[in-house]
């Protein structure tokens, strides 16, 4: 019991994290219509510009995070500038090769900036809470609490604010957007912006219990693709439930299964759901 | 030639076509009408094996085609068009074209490999179907342009001639002359008789109804997924339900 | 004054960047001071230089570094720090007649019967019986195995095991786990512990393994740790805030920590020429290749007759003054495997202490 | 430019290039960064079979590559089969790899079938890497024999190595061209253009889907088996998705949907890695940059952009003809 | 006023606006007729900022609209109902239609009512409110797309054959909205295959043909005139 206590708070770790880096390519999708390969780079950054805050500047973790948001918000408004906006109307495949160039990019600039070896990130949340005979570290809690709260949140702007229909709307048509006078490259920088954003945030709460270094988005960025196809790409509800399926496969599998396998347990479970369901969870009807 | 019995298609709770039984006559033109949403392209979807229907089965000369794929209706001799018809832009009407008549031929990977005469013979088969499709649309003077530089019109009228190099015996055709103005929907309407002249059945939706009323010999009417009314223009004409739901009142006379 | 190159092809970018910047940076300094020493090379003034070329630890990759470094800077040895690049060059260094310098201890590099191979690392199988020892005699015999699952961690687990049980020890979970891709340890971790062992054998590279270590203490676990010595404890320690997290834990001699003199030494000429770095293993095993080869060229009396150098690495390894070599690699064998006592070292109340593993 | 090269002197005069490579090159590392290529550039036909004429983005190419050099590593080294059989085997096993993966796949469209197949080719990267027994695990197959000799040709030496790996380039390219070009490529153009459209057209698309994806993996499969024969060593990392990355973009480069683009894409782009080796661990700082711009002021590379503009040249004068 | 002065549009080399001159006075209903592919999309496209006009101005009862940005010309009250709908599909016909009013988000009050006269208008849809609008047939999506561009309460409404696709008995009604919005002091720039229809509530007509003005007239002169009845209103 207390064991699967145990895999259960470690799968809503798991699932929040993913859930958060999903939920940005997620809506990336929907401005770029397809899956943005430098995503899990904004990632990396994100953890990089944190981890630089806090250990050469000695900002505190929260403002830390602030920083790293904005700073990858920017670069991921300047990468929608200059590299996708450009591309808007091209078919499929340029695009993602595209991202693929900014991905290499990001990753080689980091590398020259803060080398390639593995750095710690501190946080002041160190110590570990006791509850009924699971114990749990303070940051873990932390994740979970943060990473919903935001989901929530995320959920709220898209669905009851205007600004969040905008990019709902951006999505599905843009010139039909244009025409009922949303500014369509002021939506599409916002949703690289809160992308970015989501990324980073996501980084620097997951980077205490981790490690920081350039190559840290691949891990990340894999599974967040699986989720969008998993959850339906293009739906924000997808991105978060996909989220929790990963995280807990994950989590059980590595448990009840082997830790070897447990890679194999997203892919597989991927393979078995497409299969019965080519769309996705949670992708809507329309034609 | 085809035989509707029945047929129904359900939407989750909506019924987009609704136990409608018709048939469609060879060697005319049937047209079908109906207000927007009445479920006429569900209707064709069905024929053409895009949907599978919820109940009720589709008979053409006199085998069941209800379960086939898109594909097999088509190579019984089914063809449609779409209202949008993506081309390659990038390369000729011509070589849009020829792969029209593909699935009237057999070549394999294996011919293909070898070089096969069987290969060489079909080829030259397609590329003449595609010609000739193209002058009976009467567009020969294209064939050479890029895809993606010709004209609205003319591209409605490449669809017509992919759908004719399929060698069709029932041709689909949605709304065939949306957006066309009237002297070009003329020339369509005429295009369309023309292939009735050669044998081969068509199936027509449309909303406008001089070209319906010159053209159809038979109107099948849907309204709310159900048959409402069937028969010749002037029956239709003068069919007060049809007036209703449909017609208004000012184009009984017109 | 001829210029003699050593090639390098090895990882520079990606996710193995750091490690083969490492080993790189032990190459480099080994090259500086034979240079600062105006070398000679059967009679003519010579000049050192590495030639370093990234290879993403893609062995196609490696293998046409190779060619480039053999044909256009005729370099006649080659160091490669992954065993799939070694593994690319050995089927052809013989006939282009280049030295494979292996920096990987992987037991088939040298059982192959390449004649121009020379395996730098030492051997990891001499840790096992003393390892083993001092934890159980400190925490008792139930281990459980989570190290990492590449190959070298495989190695090493499979001669761990039976090490282990011949001491009368149990195994009771075999877990092991990819520290380079996982993105979280817990799972695996309670797992191993849920089956209440005194003892965890972790490792893979060294701040992964910090990782899994915090994870099992933050999970409750008090007993000690077996770390595969491809981990560093001194670098643990870094990840970690310490080395209070990891009492009891056993592995080799950090060479940061090593009070050798010459070992000293040399972590202060390294901090000289690279200013706030401390060398780990891969820079000082690489360093004394380096050395060794350019001994072993004037043993033989030629930059060039690849095998009369790998003749004399024996006998050259064994000239070298002990500031050059203070991991004190004694010779090398037939086979071309390095011979070398090292020591191990384990932490007692936050303190790191010496552990003699030699026979 | 490609209007001469695509012509049939322009094709013979790139095999008497190729055939003379050797004595322009002058050393080994020239003719291995070539036939490294060349091997690549067979599997990048494959890729632009399925991705380019017929429009799936297919991510899992490298696992079928890799899939192939297993092929030849396990049957040469675990059960002593000669090259040539094991080669012919790589053919054969991805060819039936690709039918399964592939009848489940293609039900799924654009995007979904990218990303799954992603994830496909990285269950065949855990399998390998899993599957000790099998595929020696994370340590690799090493020892592959090189091919053995034929009559008097031996393949020991770098250049034997080259001619052996043209001829295959060769054959390779004269099959994509005839597919290519005839009415079973028009077909799978025609899916590519819009699958809808195609289907009503009586074009069985799962059919036709799946033939593509298994010749473009057999093309896979067989290059691997060459590699396995030319590197004469395997790992699991072979089929990561970053070698289907670069052979993407090796086939972007020279234009995707044709059959030049991707051959000189894929045997022009390694030389440019080979001369930015000099920048070290920040060439990717200026390679990604190119790589942007290159998608942005030459979508459909150096091929595509010439062919575009020859076509619509010649357009041009078939419609004057006409009107003569 | 609406004025066209000389507009010029080229699509790569080609030319689809040869400098086009017209207006369209306050309140005013002008009709523009053209055959396939004359340009009319081209023009209103041109005129709602989505392409940019080669040469040649267009105002806005003084203002600039070349080289403004869409959103903007929408907040300065020119409203278009696009050929081809540009609908958002998987949102619901609601939402579909209350995005139409965007530029009024910081007044939703009469917004409400304009949607109230919207799903008066078109009682199929407020049936339909929840569904997605990909979901709907082509011609009921024809009726969320007129009414998105409602919701914008234009000062002029520029309308790309909105009868596209329409039942007869609908297009009837349709018509009769227009003529109803532009009695309300809506300025309507209307392009339409279905000439007679339109001509008959026009105060003006243009005739576009290949990208160039070849004639401008009251609506009872071009309905005289032969030439102009065997090419746009048929037989
Ligand atoms: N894929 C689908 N999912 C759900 N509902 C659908 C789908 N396709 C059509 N419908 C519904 O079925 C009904 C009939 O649609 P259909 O497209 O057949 O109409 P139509 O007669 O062609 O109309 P129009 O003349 O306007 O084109 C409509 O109410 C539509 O909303
Ligand atoms: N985006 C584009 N790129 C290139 N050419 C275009 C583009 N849009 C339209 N054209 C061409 O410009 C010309 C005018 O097209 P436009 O759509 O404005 O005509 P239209 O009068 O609206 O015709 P229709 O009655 O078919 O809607 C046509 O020849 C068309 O092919
Ligand atoms: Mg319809
Ligand atoms: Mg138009």
């Amino acid at each position: 019991m207390e064991m699967l206590m145990q895999q259960v708070l470690n799968g809503l770790t798991l699932g929040g994290i993913y859930g958060l880096v999903a939920l940005g390519l997620t809506l990336v999708y929907g401005i770029l219509h397809v899956p943005n390969f430098a995503h899990g780079a904004f990632y990396m950054v994100g953890a990089f510009v944190a981890f630089h805050a806090m250990n050469a500047w000695g900002w505190g973790y929260w403002v830390a995070m602030l920083a790293a948001a904005a700073v990858v918000a920017a670069l991921a408004v300047v990468s929608e500038r200059l590299v996708f906006h450009p591309l808007r109307k091209a078919s499929g495949i340029h695009p993602m090769i595209a991202a693929i160039g900014v991905l290499l990019f990001l990753e080689a600039g980091a590398q020259a900036l803060w080398g390639a070896d593995f750095q710690r990130m501190p946080t002041p949340y160190t110590s570990i809470v006791e509850m009924g005979g699971i114990t749990a570290p303070a940051q873990r809690l932390l994740i979970i609490a943060a990473a919903f709260a935001l989901m929530v949140a995320l959920h709220l702007f898209l669905t009851r604010t205007t600004t969040g229909s905008t990019i709902i709307a951006m999505a599905q048509n843009r010139e039909g957007a244009s025409l009922v006078g949303i500014d369509a490259n002021r939506v599409s920088m916002l949703t690289f912006a809160i992308s970015g954003m989501l990324a980073a945030v996501a980084a620097t709460l997951y980077a205490p219990i981790n490690l920081v270094y350039p190559a840290m988005g691949n891990l990340v960025i894999t599974k967040a693709f699986v989720i969008i196809i998993l959850g339906g790409m293009g739906s924000v509800p997808g991105a978060i439930v996909g989220g929790l399926i990963i995280g807990f496969a994950e989590s059980f599998g590595a448990f009840y299964i082997s830790t070897d396998y447990k890679d194999i347990v997203a892919f597989v479970l991927l393979v078995v759901i497409l299969s019965l369901r080519p769309q996705g969870l949670f992708a809507k009807r329309g034609h | 030639m085809l035989k509707i019995d029945h047929l129904t298609k359900r939407f989750g709770g909506l019924a987009a076509v609704n136990d409608v039984s018709t048939v469609i006559e060879e060697g005319r033109i049937n047209a079908i009408i109906g207000p927007n949403g009445a479920g006429k392209t569900t209707f064709f979807n069905l024929i053409s094996c895009v949907h599978k229907p919820t109940s009720g089965t589709i008979t053409f000369d006199g085998r069941d085609v209800t379960s086939l794929r898109t594909d097999q209706v088509a190579r019984l001799g089914v063809a449609r068009t779409f209202q949008t018809t993506t081309l390659f832009d990038r390369s000729t009407v011509l070589d849009n074209l020829i792969v029209g008549h593909r699935l009237r031929t057999h070549s394999g990977l294996w011919d293909v490999l070898r070089g096969s005469s069987r290969l060489r013979e079909e080829e030259r088969v397609c590329r003449e179907k595609a010609r000739e499709a193209l002058d009976f649309v009467g567009l020969s003077r294209v064939a050479h342009r890029l895809a993606g530089d010709i004209t609205q019109e003319e591209r409605k009228r490449v669809a017509f001639a992919l759908a004719l190099s399929t060698d069709p015996r029932l041709m689909l055709l949605d709304e065939p002359a949306g957006g066309v103005n009237p002297e070009e929907t003329e020339g369509l309407a005429e295009l369309i008789r023309k292939i009735v002249r050669h044998g081969i059945t068509v199936a027509l939706i449309e909303h406008k109804m001089n070209m319906i009323m010159s053209l159809a010999d038979k109107i099948l009417v849907l309204s709310y997924g159900e048959k409402i009314a069937e028969g010749t223009p002037e029956e239709i004409r003068r069919n007060p339900a049809v007036i209703d739901a449909y017609l208004g009142s000012e184009h009984a006379e017109v | 004054q001829e210029v003699i190159k050593i090639g390098y092809s090895g990882p520079l970018s990606g996710g193995a960047a750091q490690y083969g910047k490492n080993v790189l940076d032990g190459m480099q300094m080994a090259v500086a001071e034979i240079n600062a020493g105006n070398p000679e090379v059967g009679g003519k003034k010579v000049r050192f230089e590495v030639v370093p070329l990234d290879d993403k630890y893609n062995p196609s990759e490696t293998a046409i570094n190779a060619q480039r470094l053999v044909q256009q800077h005729k370099a006649a040895a080659i160091l490669v720090p992954h065993s799939g690049g070694i593994f690319a060059l050995q089927t052809s260094n013989e006939r282009n007649n280049f030295i494979v310098l292996a920096y990987s201890s992987v037991p088939q590099i040298t059982e192959r019967g390449n004649k121009l191979t020379l395996r730098i690392p030492p051997e990891f199988t001499s840790y096992i019986a003393p390892f083993s020892r001092y934890v159980m005699g400190r925490y008792g015999k139930k281990v459980a195995m989570i190290g990492a699952d590449h190959d070298y961690g495989k190695a090493w687990a499979a001669a761990f095991k039976p090490g282990w049980e011949k001491l009368g020890g149990t195994v009771v979970a075999e877990n092991p786990m990819s520290y380079n891709r996982a993105t979280d340890f817990y799972s695996g971790v309670s797992k191993a512990l849920a089956e209440k062992p005194d003892v965890l054998f972790v490792g893979g590279a060294s701040e992964p393994t910090a990782l899994v270590v915090k994870q099992a203490r933050e999970l409750g676990f008090k007993g000690g740790f077996v770390v595969m010595d491809q981990a560093k404890l001194d670098e643990m320690a870094r990840v970690v805030g310490g080395y209070g997290l990891l009492e009891g834990a056993i592995g080799v001699m950090p060479v940061s920590e090593d009070t050798k003199p010459e070992n000293k030494a040399f972590i202060e000429r390294f901090g000289k020429m690279y200013p706030g770095r401390i060398p780990g293993s891969e820079a000082l095993w690489n360093y004394t290749a380096v050395h060794a080869t350019f001994r072993a060229m004037q043993l033989a009396g030629s930059a060039s007759d690849t095998k009369a150098i790998h003749a004399k690495l024996d006998a050259a390894y064994k000239a070298l003054p002990p500031e050059v070599n203070p991991g004190g690699v004694q010779g090398v064998d037939q086979r071309g495997g390095t011979v070398t006592t090292e020591r191990g070292a384990a932490v007692r109340n936050g303190k790191v202490e010496p552990i003699q593993t030699g026979q | 430019m490609s209007g001469f090269i695509d012509s049939r002197a322009g094709w013979g005069l790139l095999l008497a290039a190729s055939l003379a490579f050797p004595w322009v090159a002058g050393n080994d590392y020239h003719l291995t960064v070539m036939s490294t290529a060349y091997i690549f550039a067979i599997a990048t036909l494959g890729l632009n079979l399925i991705t380019g004429y017929t429009g799936q983005l297919n991510l899992a190419h490298a696992g079928f590559m890799a899939a192939g050099a297993y092929t030849v590593g396990i049957l040469t080294v675990d059960h002593g089969w000669p090259f040539w059989g094991s080669l012919v085997m790589s053919g054969v096993v991805c060819m039936v790899l690709g039918y399964l993966i592939g009848v489940v796949s293609l039900r799924l469209k654009g995007h979904y079938f990218s990303i799954f197949t992603l994830c496909v080719g990285y269950i065949m990267f855990l399998v390998i890497e899993k599957w000790e027994g099998l595929t020696h695990g994370t340590v690799g197959i090493m020892g592959i024999p090189a091919p053995e000799a034929i009559g008097a040709l031996s393949f020991e030496s770098p250049l034997a190595l080259y001619y052996l790996v043209l001829a295959f380039l060769v054959l390779s390219v004269w099959a994509m061209q005839r597919i290519v070009k005839s009415l079973l490529g028009r077909t799978f153009i025609a899916i590519r253009n819009s699958d809808e459209l195609a289907e009503a057209l009586g074009i069985n698309l799962m059919r036709n889907k799946v033939l593509a994806f298994m010749l473009s993996v057999v093309y896979a499969g067989v290059a691997g088996g060459l590699y396995a024969g030319f590197v004469r060593f395997i790992g699991p990392d072979m089929a990561g998705v970053h070698h289907t990355f670069d052979m993407m973009i090796f086939a972007m480069a020279g234009g995707l949907g044709t059959v030049l683009g991707p051959l000189l894409g894929s045997i022009g782009m390694p030389w440019l890695t080979q001369y930015l080796q000099f920048l070290q661990e920040y060439r990717f700082i200026v390679f990604g940059p190119i790589l942007v711009m290159l998608v942005i002021f030459m979508p459909y590379g150096v091929v595509g952009s010439v062919t575009a503009w020859r076509a619509r040249r010649n357009a041009r004068k078939g419609q004057q003809h006409a009107q003569d | 006023m609406l004025k066209f002065d000389d507009v010029s549009l080229k699509y790569g080399s080609f030319l689809a606006l040869d400098r086009v001159s017209l207006h369209a006075g306050k309140g005013e209903l002008v009709v523009l007729l053209g055959a396939n592919g004359a340009g009319k999309s081209s023009l209103f496209l041109t005129a709602s900022g989505i392409h940019r006009a080669a040469g040649g101005s267009i105002t806005w009862e003084g203002r600039e609209l070349v080289g403004s940005k869409p959103s903007a010309i929408v907040q300065a009250g020119v409203v278009q109902c696009p050929e081809g709908r540009k609908l958002f599909p998987q949102m619901s016909v609601r939402k579909n239609l209350e995005l139409g009013a965007y530029v009024h988000r910081r007044d939703p009050g009469p917004s409400r009512q304009t949607l109230e006269e919207v799903l008066e208008l078109f009682p199929i849809l407020r049936e339909k409110q929840h569904d997605p609008a990909g979901s709907l047939s082509g011609g009921q999506q024809q009726m969320v797309a007129i009414g998105r561009a409602m919701m914008g309460r234009p000062r002029v409404l520029l309308l790309d054959e909105p009868s596209l696709g329409l039942a007869p008995l609908v297009i009837k009604q349709m018509f009769e909205v227009i003529q109803r919005i532009n009695q309300a002091g809506t300025t309507v720039l209307l392009a339409e295959q279905n000439a007679y229809a339109a001509l008959r509530i026009a105060h003006r007509a243009y005739v576009l043909e290949s990208g160039r003005i070849v004639r401008e007239g009251l609506p009872g002169e071009l309905l005289a005139d032969d030439s102009i009845r065997r090419a746009y209103i048929g037989a």
